[in-house]
């Protein structure tokens, strides 16, 4: 266990934010849980209890009749945002006294960083890297991310769960949405700064950044390991492209169907209430999401690079 | 005195006129000591009660004794605290529910531009200068240093939170309706807000930060269509000198014009867009029904009935 | 004593004192203040940074003229003697003197010009530099005596006998090197050597034969032995010492010698010749 | 949570938050203050450094003014100072009383002046406002009235009252008068004043400059000073602004002592009672070469552009010396400080100020050369003859198509002008043409000293390692495999490194080398007397660069090679042609067609077969060929038969019998030839050897000139990297303790992962990168293991780590353009050929021959100093001399100036190029102009010929004593050049100082001073002066030196013939010995 070697990434200026990360998404997924958690149970308990749901005031906290139902922002919202605005004030200036803003070399491009890293917000971008060729990773998944995030008001039709937490009401957008952002977002972050070192290679916690590490490692393409009774390697580029092709919307037409499948047994109410547009784009973007772990997978676990090879591009 | 000059100044009925000098002097001397003790009375009695001034109620329009009329005004007068509006949900200022994001953000915000502009006094987005100015603020300038690592930090900060900012809205379903075109807006807030990060990251122009960005850009290349190693791009006629990147750094490498554009981009367009943006997201809140909760449970078969007006929430 | 304005001091006042008495020390050397210089070393030692101070000569530890001891004896040459080659100064006639080499000079086995010092033994002590100078003659063009011992600092008056012109040229080691002219009938040259070396080589450079050495010494307890090999070290102070027997050919000898209150000891001293 | 019981207030309402905010805000001023605090003491540790300053300079400054006083107490007990004090008091009391009426006169103007100026000076200005509107007035009428106005003003009396209360009316012409008078006389009476006080402030400043002139340290006066400057200081930061270097330096800020007037040292700044000097003690010493800074001035130079670091960084040591991760330029360590010339003076061979050599750099600089190690790696300005020549081949290129290029237009003009239409237009084409010839003719004679050039820089192109090329003419074959093995096993000191070959590339190397060289046949020789040969090796100056005996017996220079085992490997006959002339080369080699030359070359065009520098030219194509062997050493000119006894006493120099070597007949091996061949080239052998069909071969290894500025990533420190970086006892890759004793500062203990630590790791055992590491034979690192000592590799760190890129500005950099530009040429010359291993040149430079035992008590058999040699000789006569050192072209086996010694100043046959560098090198370091223009020297009368014939015989100044004179007898005895060389040698000017005090010229020489002393601003005889000198009043000294420039072979027989002098002068027993020898020396002075 190489201690000074993690304790130089995680001390790292730059990386402090990511090191803070993570006990603040901890505690906030926490904090959460379990206010869904208890409006859960409320709303099981009123579910049971159609009479006192005529009645309750339907929140987890204590209200009786006279309290004030609206509050004055001046002073019970503001003097919690003066509060807020002097710990963040406090917090920040502890910060930039005791540890420096990083500044290294001045830049030479003569002289290329070993890992050039991108920002640490991008790094589950460059993460990706390793998986996709550049144009998916760098241009198409930040524009289905953004695009993804923006259409999730128009796909979720759900309107249940509005303005409270929730989790029985909502299990599969809320699961969606942690799977995106904790796991594909964080945790491709968190492996960015603390696993990827030099050449950006796999380095576990602990074990020591040498730049002299050489790993055996060779990538194949999918067409390339069909099994021999599947009709052998494919070799011609055309062929190659009709395969990835198949491949690829297969995954899409099948991945459909089982979404399909899923909808119409777990959550008819939702489908119901879905145009075919907005159950095909939730369909396409919830497998192109999940396509990425199995990219991952298969290409960390049997080294595969690429599925679809075409003269223009290589998914 | 002021006979004197005017005995040497003209000649002519030199008696009459002194006469009626004198006696003018006279009369006035007595009325002033009459006069001057009564107005200092005065003014010191106005003194007591400040709030009475001119000065003091031209400025605050309002009385401050703790009345409920005052307490609304006291929000609604104000240019800034007229973000919010009057009243709002009881249980609103709860921080448990709200997580104070979406103020940490704004407030970090306000922070940036107050330090970044503070920087900008010494910063010159020029390769000569850059890194240079970046050691005279570490060194020379008086609070230069923790300047510049509260501007670092503060940005890194407003990226955690935007991020949280954005978990905690999800997981409320504050983005359902009426409130899916603020979603949007805050989406672009998002990628707005690691834009301005991202363009400040060069600006020191030091490994670490030119690094960043090659790496961050060398995946513009690979725009699809667009860059000179994207899918279609080089076909589409695109070189290192026309492409995509290309017009992002100003250039075929990261080098004084890239420089120059992530300063502007920095520290006038981004903000501006953000700003305006801000503003919009701001202003829909209100419109939109102030913030979404914490609104009353609902239960699953009134799922499909009207929903209640926003004013009817906290029955 | 002056030490009143101590108290008017402030600050580090034990630091002060002492630097006060160093001073007081160093620019005077009154024996009424030499108990105190024994106080003010007990103080000196935990206190002493490397930091200079004023020169602090501490005054010459005078010898009880009651107890002193004499240290005498003979050097002998164990062998046959080398015959003393000719020198030939035809070259200048000016140079009228016994043409005899003077490197190994032994009569009936008894060797001359070995200087004889106390080399070890006498401590810390230090001794006044006498007044008297003494003299190098330049005679028959040799140089007179042939080894000469002088304490440091002490003058050494350089007289020119001769009808001819020589240049006196010492090449120390660890002194400064000078090489000066002198005319028949100049002046005598008055020179000293600050630092202790012995066998310092002197030449002339026009009559290469002429050579003779000075032995620059700290203490005044050296003697160079004459024809019979004979010396005498008067007024030692007890203890135990080392002395060393010198011989410009033959190199050096030592011995350790332990005397008592007014002994007379005698020390004999033998070389044998070199072995090429 | 909805299980709880309601409390009865509404906690939204109801909750107070005042205990919050009131934590949060004491937190937040606390935060607050901390930001402060950080801002003014935190990030500003040089506060702490100023007080503690403050304290122990004002202790130190205590000490130093009571030594001060007490060094001043003694220059006033010197009578000159009693005397000049009572001066200045008689002065003082003199001038008491004129001096006090003139002040009070003085006084008195003072007072009137002032009285009149405060009505004048309101008059004038109201003038002068009249004036300025009739100045700009327009109309005449208007000017008219203004004039009336001016002059009714100027009429009317003003009232001036004296300070003696008298009253005067006066009009303003007269009020300007008045006034002027009374300034005058306030002038005159000043002046007045300074001529009565004169003779007091004389004789106060004589006073002043006596005391100052007679203190080693400051005066009290200068150290209360200091103190009150202390005293008074305000914590500030110090630093030093270049703009137009970038630098801004903020050292001074703790390291306040740097430039104070006192030597401060550590311990002077060490708090009693403390041990060890601290941090602060540490940082407070002053500059140790105050002198250095008085030639770069730290208001121009600052500190870092030399020490390096971060200049500008106060908020720590660490980020203020630059020691942290991203500085690229961090604080040189104090062992390797002298990098820093290396930022400007990397042109420099020898560094010296003043007295003050720079030794670590020096060596750095001068082991660089000397071990070769620019055999392999190329190092800005480190390779000047074959850069050089490749300049000069291009230019003969360029020039010789610029020739034809001009040739075209002539004619094409000549043409043109023959077709003119108008004569004008003709005439002006033609002389175009012409000017175009003309241009050819200059161009053709800058070809020709293009040609020369080429010439001599065929022959100044030196190799570090001998011509492989004779080994079989030159070697023991089975010697070479035992060589090769580990050359250190067999001669310790060898330059040769160790290239840990395995047995194998042994062979195959060996096979190489003994295939490819030359199978010519030498003459044979008969063997010598090698009883007579050790006493030339020892005594004719071989031991200047070659030395013998092993380990303590170790003897000699450490130039060239250790010759305790050479009769083990040397072929006799070979011996013999190099001892006589190691130029000589057996094959001339020609460049241009890549091969070596051989008589069948010149037979095929019926030319004998001969080459040397004047036979230069190729048979075949006419190029220069290289007709030396790429050697420094020189011709001893020793006749042939000495050359034989030293050949023979060399061969008796061996352990074992060269017979006793195994046999290795393997080396006829053709197929091993091949593989050998790809070996050589794999090593790099070509650096320093000439091996044949390698001599235009590249170097194999990096360049070196910015290694120091490489990037720390570029080092590729492989397996040790992170060891490196982590420090500790473990992080020690070197495990071979030999090569572990070489490093400067012992194993690793801190972490090492910087240049320093890459350099010396690299420089102690080369490989030992490899360390942990499997390669194979050819990916293995080459570098060779130099056997440094821990010193050498201390000077060689020193000078990679200042090889840097600078971003300083050109003007910084050390490229003199004028004579010191010659002196940085010339010490090339000078170390390339190991000049100072006999000649000392700058003072207190040691040479290899003042070490050995034979001159500890002959010093005057010593080769001559040359410090003063620029002022001392004629540049022409230099010229000569250094070209032929024996100064005759027909008896050679002698030296030509000084016969007398037995070493033997050597010929070098320096080309034309060098010998001019090293004449402007002595030149230049003396301070001489060049050219040299001969001071005329007065012709003397024949009694002044008389007079100084007389002196010059007389036994009082017996220069002829020593002197040789020409005379066989004399000169054998004789220690100093003849007289008859001086008019062409020396300077006239450099002989009067020499007579003067020749020890103040060349310490230690045999002639002795005072011969002259001063009289009447005359230099006069000390000694008794013959009895023509009465009544003469002029000055002895000019009338030796001109007597000696006129000297002729007939007066000086003249004056021996008036010495009174013996016949026979008999040898000394050391004499007798080289009695053989001395009848070369015999004919000394004839030579002119």
């Amino acid at each position: 266990m190489d201690w000074r070697q993690l304790w130089e990434i995680c001390s790292a200026p730059d990386n402090v934010p990511i090191v803070a990360l993570i006990p603040l998404l901890a505690f906030y997924i926490y904090l959460a849980w379990r206010q869904a958690h208890a409006n859960d149970q409320l709303i099981g308990q009123l579910e049971a209890d159609p009479a006192l749901a005529k009645t309750h005031h339907r929140k987890t906290w204590p209200f009786k009749p006279g309290w004030q139902k609206e509050v004055h922002v001046w002073p019970f919202l503001l003097r919690i945002e003066f509060l807020g605005a002097i710990i963040v004030t406090i917090i920040l200036m502890i910060w930039s006294i005791t540890l420096n803003a990083p500044l290294e070399e001045p830049a030479n491009p003569n002289l290329t960083m070993n890992p050039a890293k991108a920002p640490w917000y991008f790094l589950g971008l460059q993460e990706m890297l390793v998986y996709f060729d550049p144009w998916i990773a760098g241009v198409v998944m930040p524009t289905m991310i953004i695009i993804g995030l923006m259409v999730i008001p128009y796909i979720d039709t759900n309107p249940l769960g509005s303005g409270y937490y929730t989790w029985k009401q909502r299990r599969f957008s809320i699961s969606t949405f942690l799977f995106g952002f904790v796991i594909l977002w964080v945790a491709m972050i968190i492996i960015g700064t603390f696993i990827r070192g030099p050449g950006w290679q796999w380095f576990w916690p602990g074990q020591t950044w040498d730049h002299n590490r050489l790993i055996y490692e060779v990538n194949r393409d999918l067409p390339d390991e069909v099994p021999r009774w599947l009709g052998g390697p494919i070799t011609s580029n055309w062929a190659k492209g009709v395969f990835g092709a198949i491949v690829v919307g297969g995954y899409y037409l099948i991945g459909g169907g089982a979404v399909y499948s899923l909808f119409r047994r777990r959550m008819a109410k939702d489908f119901q209430r879905m145009s075919l547009l907005q159950f095909s784009l939730m369909a396409f973007l919830w497998l192109t999401m999940v396509a990425l772990p199995l990219k991952m997978s298969l290409r960390l676990l049997w080294h595969i690079k690429y599925v679809w090879i075409t003269p223009w591009f290589n998914i | 005195m002021a006979d004197e000059n005017n005995a040497n100044g003209k000649n002519g009925n030199k008696t009459g006129l002194l006469d009626k000098v004198t006696t003018g002097v006279k009369d006035d001397i007595q009325a002033l000591k009459t006069d001057i003790p009564a107005k200092a009375k005065e003014q010191i009695e106005g003194l007591k009660d400040p709030t009475k001034t001119q000065v003091y109620t031209s400025i605050f329009r309002h009385k401050h004794d703790d009345t409920p009329r005052n307490r609304a005004l006291g929000v609604l007068s104000n240019v800034f605290l007229h973000l919010h509006p009057a009243k709002i949900n009881r249980d609103a200022v709860r921080y448990s529910y709200t997580w104070g994001m979406g103020g940490i953000t704004f407030y970090l915000f306000i922070i940036l531009t107050y330090t970044g502009v503070l920087l900008m006094f010494y910063y010159h987005p020029s390769k000569v200068q850059a890194f240079r100015d970046v050691l005279y603020l570490e060194h020379d300038v008086p609070f230069g240093k923790i300047l510049r690592n509260m501007h670092r930090w503060a940005a890194h900060l407003m990226v955690i939170a935007v991020w949280l900012h954005m978990f905690r809205v999800f997981l409320t379903g504050s983005y359902k309706k009426p409130r899916e075109f603020n979603w949007n807006i805050g989406v672009l807030l998002l990628v707005f807000t690691l834009l301005l990060s991202f363009t400040g990251y060069l600006l020191p122009d030091d490994q670490l930060g030119f690094w960043a960005v090659t790496v961050g850009t060398n995946m513009a290349r690979a725009t699809p269509l667009l860059g000179h190693e994207g899918p279609f791009g080089s076909q589409l006629g695109m070189t290192p000198y026309n492409d995509v990147r290309f017009g992002l750094l100003g250039g075929s490498i990261v080098d004084a014009n890239a420089l120059l554009r992530s300063y502007i981009w920095h520290c006038i367009g981004i903000p501006i867009v953000a700003s305006v943006l801000m503003i919009v997201h701001f202003w829909r809140v209100r419109k939109d029904g102030g913030i979404s909760g914490p609104a009353p449970v609902m239960l699953t078969e009134e799922a499909d009935k009207p929903r209640r007006g926003p004013k009817a929430a906290g029955e | 004593m002056n030490f009143t304005h101590f108290s008017s001091t402030k600050g580090d006042i034990m630091n002060r004192k002492m630097s006060w008495v160093r001073i007081t020390l160093g620019t005077s050397a009154l024996c009424a203040l030499l108990v105190l210089s024994a106080c003010s070393k007990k103080e000196e030692t935990p206190a002493a940074p490397a930091a200079e101070q004023p020169a602090a000569q501490p005054a010459a530890t005078p010898i009880d003229p009651s107890t002193v001891a004499t240290i005498s004896g003979t050097v002998k040459f164990d062998g046959t003697a080398p015959k003393a080659s000719k020198i030939d100064m035809s070259q200048d006639p000016g140079c009228k003197g016994t043409n005899e080499a003077e490197n190994i000079v032994v009569t009936n086995g008894d060797l001359a010009n070995v200087f004889v010092y106390v080399k070890d033994g006498l401590g810390n002590r230090t001794f006044d530099v006498p007044k008297d100078s003494i003299v190098l003659d330049q005679k028959g063009c040799q140089y007179h005596p042939h080894v000469l011992g002088v304490m440091a600092g002490q003058t050494i008056d350089i007289k020119n006998d001769d009808p001819t012109t020589h240049n006196i040229h010492p090449t120390p080691k660890d002194n400064r090197e000078w090489n000066e002219s002198q005319p028949p009938s100049s002046p005598a040259i008055d020179k000293s050597f600050a630092r202790e070396e012995i066998m310092l080589p002197v030449k002339c450079n026009q009559h290469p034969w002429m050579k003779m050495y000075i032995n620059v010494v700290k203490s005044p307890f050296y003697a160079v032995t004459d024809k019979e090999g004979k010396y005498t070290i008067k007024g030692l102070p007890p203890g135990d010492y080392t002395i060393a027997f010198v011989q410009e050919k033959l190199g050096e000898q030592d011995q350790k010698v332990t005397v008592a209150a007014k002994e007379s000891k005698t020390v004999d001293q033998s070389f044998k010749p070199a072995a090429d | 949570m909805a299980d709880k019981p309601t409390p009865e207030q509404d906690p939204i309402t109801s909750k107070s938050y005042a205990a919050h905010y009131m934590i949060a805000t004491v937190i937040l001023m606390a935060t607050l203050f901390w930001a402060l605090w950080d801002e003014a003491w935190g990030q500003r540790p040089w506060k702490e450094f100023q007080e503690k300053w403050k304290d122990r300079y004002s202790a130190f400054l205590n000490t130093a003014r009571s030594k001060s006083t007490a060094s001043e107490k003694d220059v006033e007990k010197n009578p000159q100072y009693v005397e000049l004090s009572a001066a200045l008091k008689t002065a003082t009391d003199n001038s008491a009383v004129a001096a006090k009426q003139t002040r009070d006169k003085l006084d008195d103007a003072s007072a009137r002046l002032l009285a009149v100026q405060t009505v004048f000076t309101d008059r004038r200005a109201y003038v002068n406002a009249l004036t300025y509107e009739w100045e700009t007035s327009t109309s005449p009428s208007d000017k008219a009235s203004r004039q009336k106005e001016i002059d009714a003003y100027k009429a009317e009396l003003a009232t001036v009252e004296f300070p003696d209360r008298s009253k005067k009316k006066l009009n303003f012409q007269q009020l300007e008068e008045t006034y002027n008078d009374i300034r005058d006389e306030r002038t005159r009476l000043s002046l007045e004043l300074g001529d009565v006080l004169k003779p007091a402030t004389d004789a106060r400043t004589k006073l002043d400059d006596y005391v100052t002139d007679h203190m080693v340290d400051l005066t009290p006066q200068q150290i209360d000073g200091l103190k009150k400057k202390t005293a008074d200081w305000d914590p500030k930061i110090v630093q030093i602004n270049v703009a137009e270097a970038n630098i801004v330096d903020r050292c001074e800020s703790c390291h306040m002592g740097a430039r104070e007037p006192l030597k401060i040292t550590a311990a002077d700044m060490t708090p009693r009672g403390e041990k060890k000097p601290d941090e602060y003690a540490r940082a407070f010493v002053s500059h140790p070469e105050p002198e250095l800074l008085s030639i770069h001035d730290p208001d121009k130079f600052g500190c870092s552009p030399c020490h390096q670091g971060n200049g500008r960084a106060t908020t720590s040591v660490e980020k203020a010396h630059g020691n942290y991760e991203h500085w690229l330029w961090p604080l040189f360590p104090k062992e390797n400080a002298q990098a820093g010339c290396q930022t400007c003076h990397s042109a420099d061979m020898v560094l010296v100020s003043g007295d003050v050599q720079f030794s670590t750099i020096n060596s750095g600089k001068e082991l660089f050369r000397r071990r070769g190690c620019n055999g392999c790696h190329r190092y800005e300005g480190y390779d000047r003859e074959p850069e050089d020549l490749n300049n000069v081949g291009q230019q003969i290129k360029q020039i010789e198509s610029q020739k034809i290029d001009n040739l075209k237009q002539t004619a094409y003009l000549m043409k043109q002008a023959d077709a003119a239409e108008s004569n004008e237009e003709a005439n002006a084409l033609n002389t175009r043409a012409v000017d175009l010839r003309v241009a050819n003719s200059k161009l053709d004679g800058r070809l020709q000293q293009l040609d020369f050039q080429s010439h001599s820089l065929m022959q100044d192109m030196k190799k570090i390692g001998p011509n492989l090329k004779d080994v079989r003419l030159k070697l023991n074959k089975n010697w070479i495999p035992v060589w090769l093995k580990k050359p250190t096993d067999f001669r310790p000191t060898t330059k040769m490194p160790n290239f840990r070959l395995n047995n194998h590339q042994i062979r195959a190397i060996s096979a190489f080398i003994w295939q490819s060289g030359f199978t010519d046949t030498l003459p044979k020789h008969k063997l010598g007397n090698a009883a007579h040969g050790k006493e030339l090796f020892e005594s004719r100056g071989c031991l200047a660069c070659h030395s013998i005996g092993e380990g303590d017996q170790m003897k000699g220079g450490t130039f060239a090679a250790n010759l305790t085992r050479v009769g083990e490997k040397a072929n006799y006959d070979y011996l013999v042609r190099w001892i006589h002339n190691a130029r000589e080369r057996t094959r001339p080699y020609c460049p241009y067609e890549k091969k070596d030359i051989g008589p069948e070359d010149y037979a095929k065009k019926g030319l004998p077969y001969q080459f040397d520098l004047e036979h230069s030219k190729c048979p075949n194509d006419g190029h220069e060929l290289q007709v030396q062997n790429m050697t420094v050493m020189p011709s001893l000119r020793l006749s042939p038969e000495d050359a034989e006894d030293i050949a023979t006493y060399l061969l008796t120099q061996k352990k074992q019998d060269p017979s006793a070597y195994p046999n290795a007949a393997f080396m006829d091996d053709p197929a091993l030839k091949e593989e050998g061949k790809k070996w050589v080239r794999h090593f790099g052998c070509a650096g320093c050897h000439e091996i044949a069909g390698f001599e235009e071969e590249g170097r194999i290894g990096t360049e070196l000139t910015f290694e120091g500025s490489k990037p720390i990533e570029r080092l590729d420190f492989a397996l040790s990297t992170e060891p490196a970086q982590r420090g500790g006892k473990e992080s020690e890759p070197i495990k071979d303790n030999e090569d572990l004793a070489r490093l400067p500062d012992g194993p690793a203990n801190k972490p090492w992962y910087d240049h320093k630590g890459f350099f010396e790791h690299k420089l102690a055992e080369p490989n030992v990168f490899d360390q942990g590491m499997v390669k194979s034979e050819t990916e293995a690192l080459r570098m060779p293991n130099l056997h440094l000592s821990k010193n050498e590799i201390l000077s060689l760190t020193t000078f990679l780590l200042g090889s840097q890129e600078t971003s300083l500005p050109a003007s910084y950099q050390y490229k003199p353009g004028d004579a010191r530009h010659d002196i940085q040429e010339g010490w090339w010359v000078i170390q390339k050929y190991n000049c100072m291993a006999c000649h000392q040149i700058i003072p207190g430079q040691l040479t290899a021959l003042m070490g050995l035992p034979q001159y500890q008590d002959a010093q005057e058999q010593l080769p001559p100093k040359l410090l003063t040699e620029g002022a001392r000789v004629d540049p022409e006569w230099l010229r000569k001399f250094l070209s032929n050192p024996a100064l005759s072209t027909t008896d050679t086996n002698r030296n030509g100036v000084r016969p007398y010694l037995k070493v033997r100043m050597p010929t070098f046959s320096f080309s034309d190029n060098e010998l001019r560098k090293l004449v402007r090198f002595f030149q230049a370091l003396s301070q001489q102009p060049m050219p040299y223009i001969p001071e005329q020297v007065p012709v003397l009368t024949a009694k002044e010929t008389d007079m100084a014939r007389s002196l010059f015989s007389s036994t009082a100044a017996p220069c002829l004593k020593c002197h040789a004179s020409g005379d066989p007898n004399h000169d054998k005895i004789a220690t100093a050049p003849n007289f008859l060389l001086a008019k062409e040698r020396l300077k006239p000017d450099w002989v009067e100082r020499w007579i003067t005090d020749p020890q103040a010229v060349s310490p230690g020489t045999s002639m002795p001073s005072g011969l002259f002393k001063q009289q009447n601003n005359q230099w006069v005889f000390a000694g008794p002066t013959p009895p023509s000198f009465n009544g003469y009043t002029g000055d002895h000294r000019k009338l030796l030196t001109d007597y000696i420039f006129q000297l002729t072979p007939e007066e000086q027989r003249r004056v021996a013939a008036s010495m009174p002098r013996a016949k026979a002068a008999v040898q000394t027993p050391s004499d007798r010995r080289h009695a053989a020898l001395e009848s070369h020396a015999a004919a000394s002075g004839g030579s002119r």
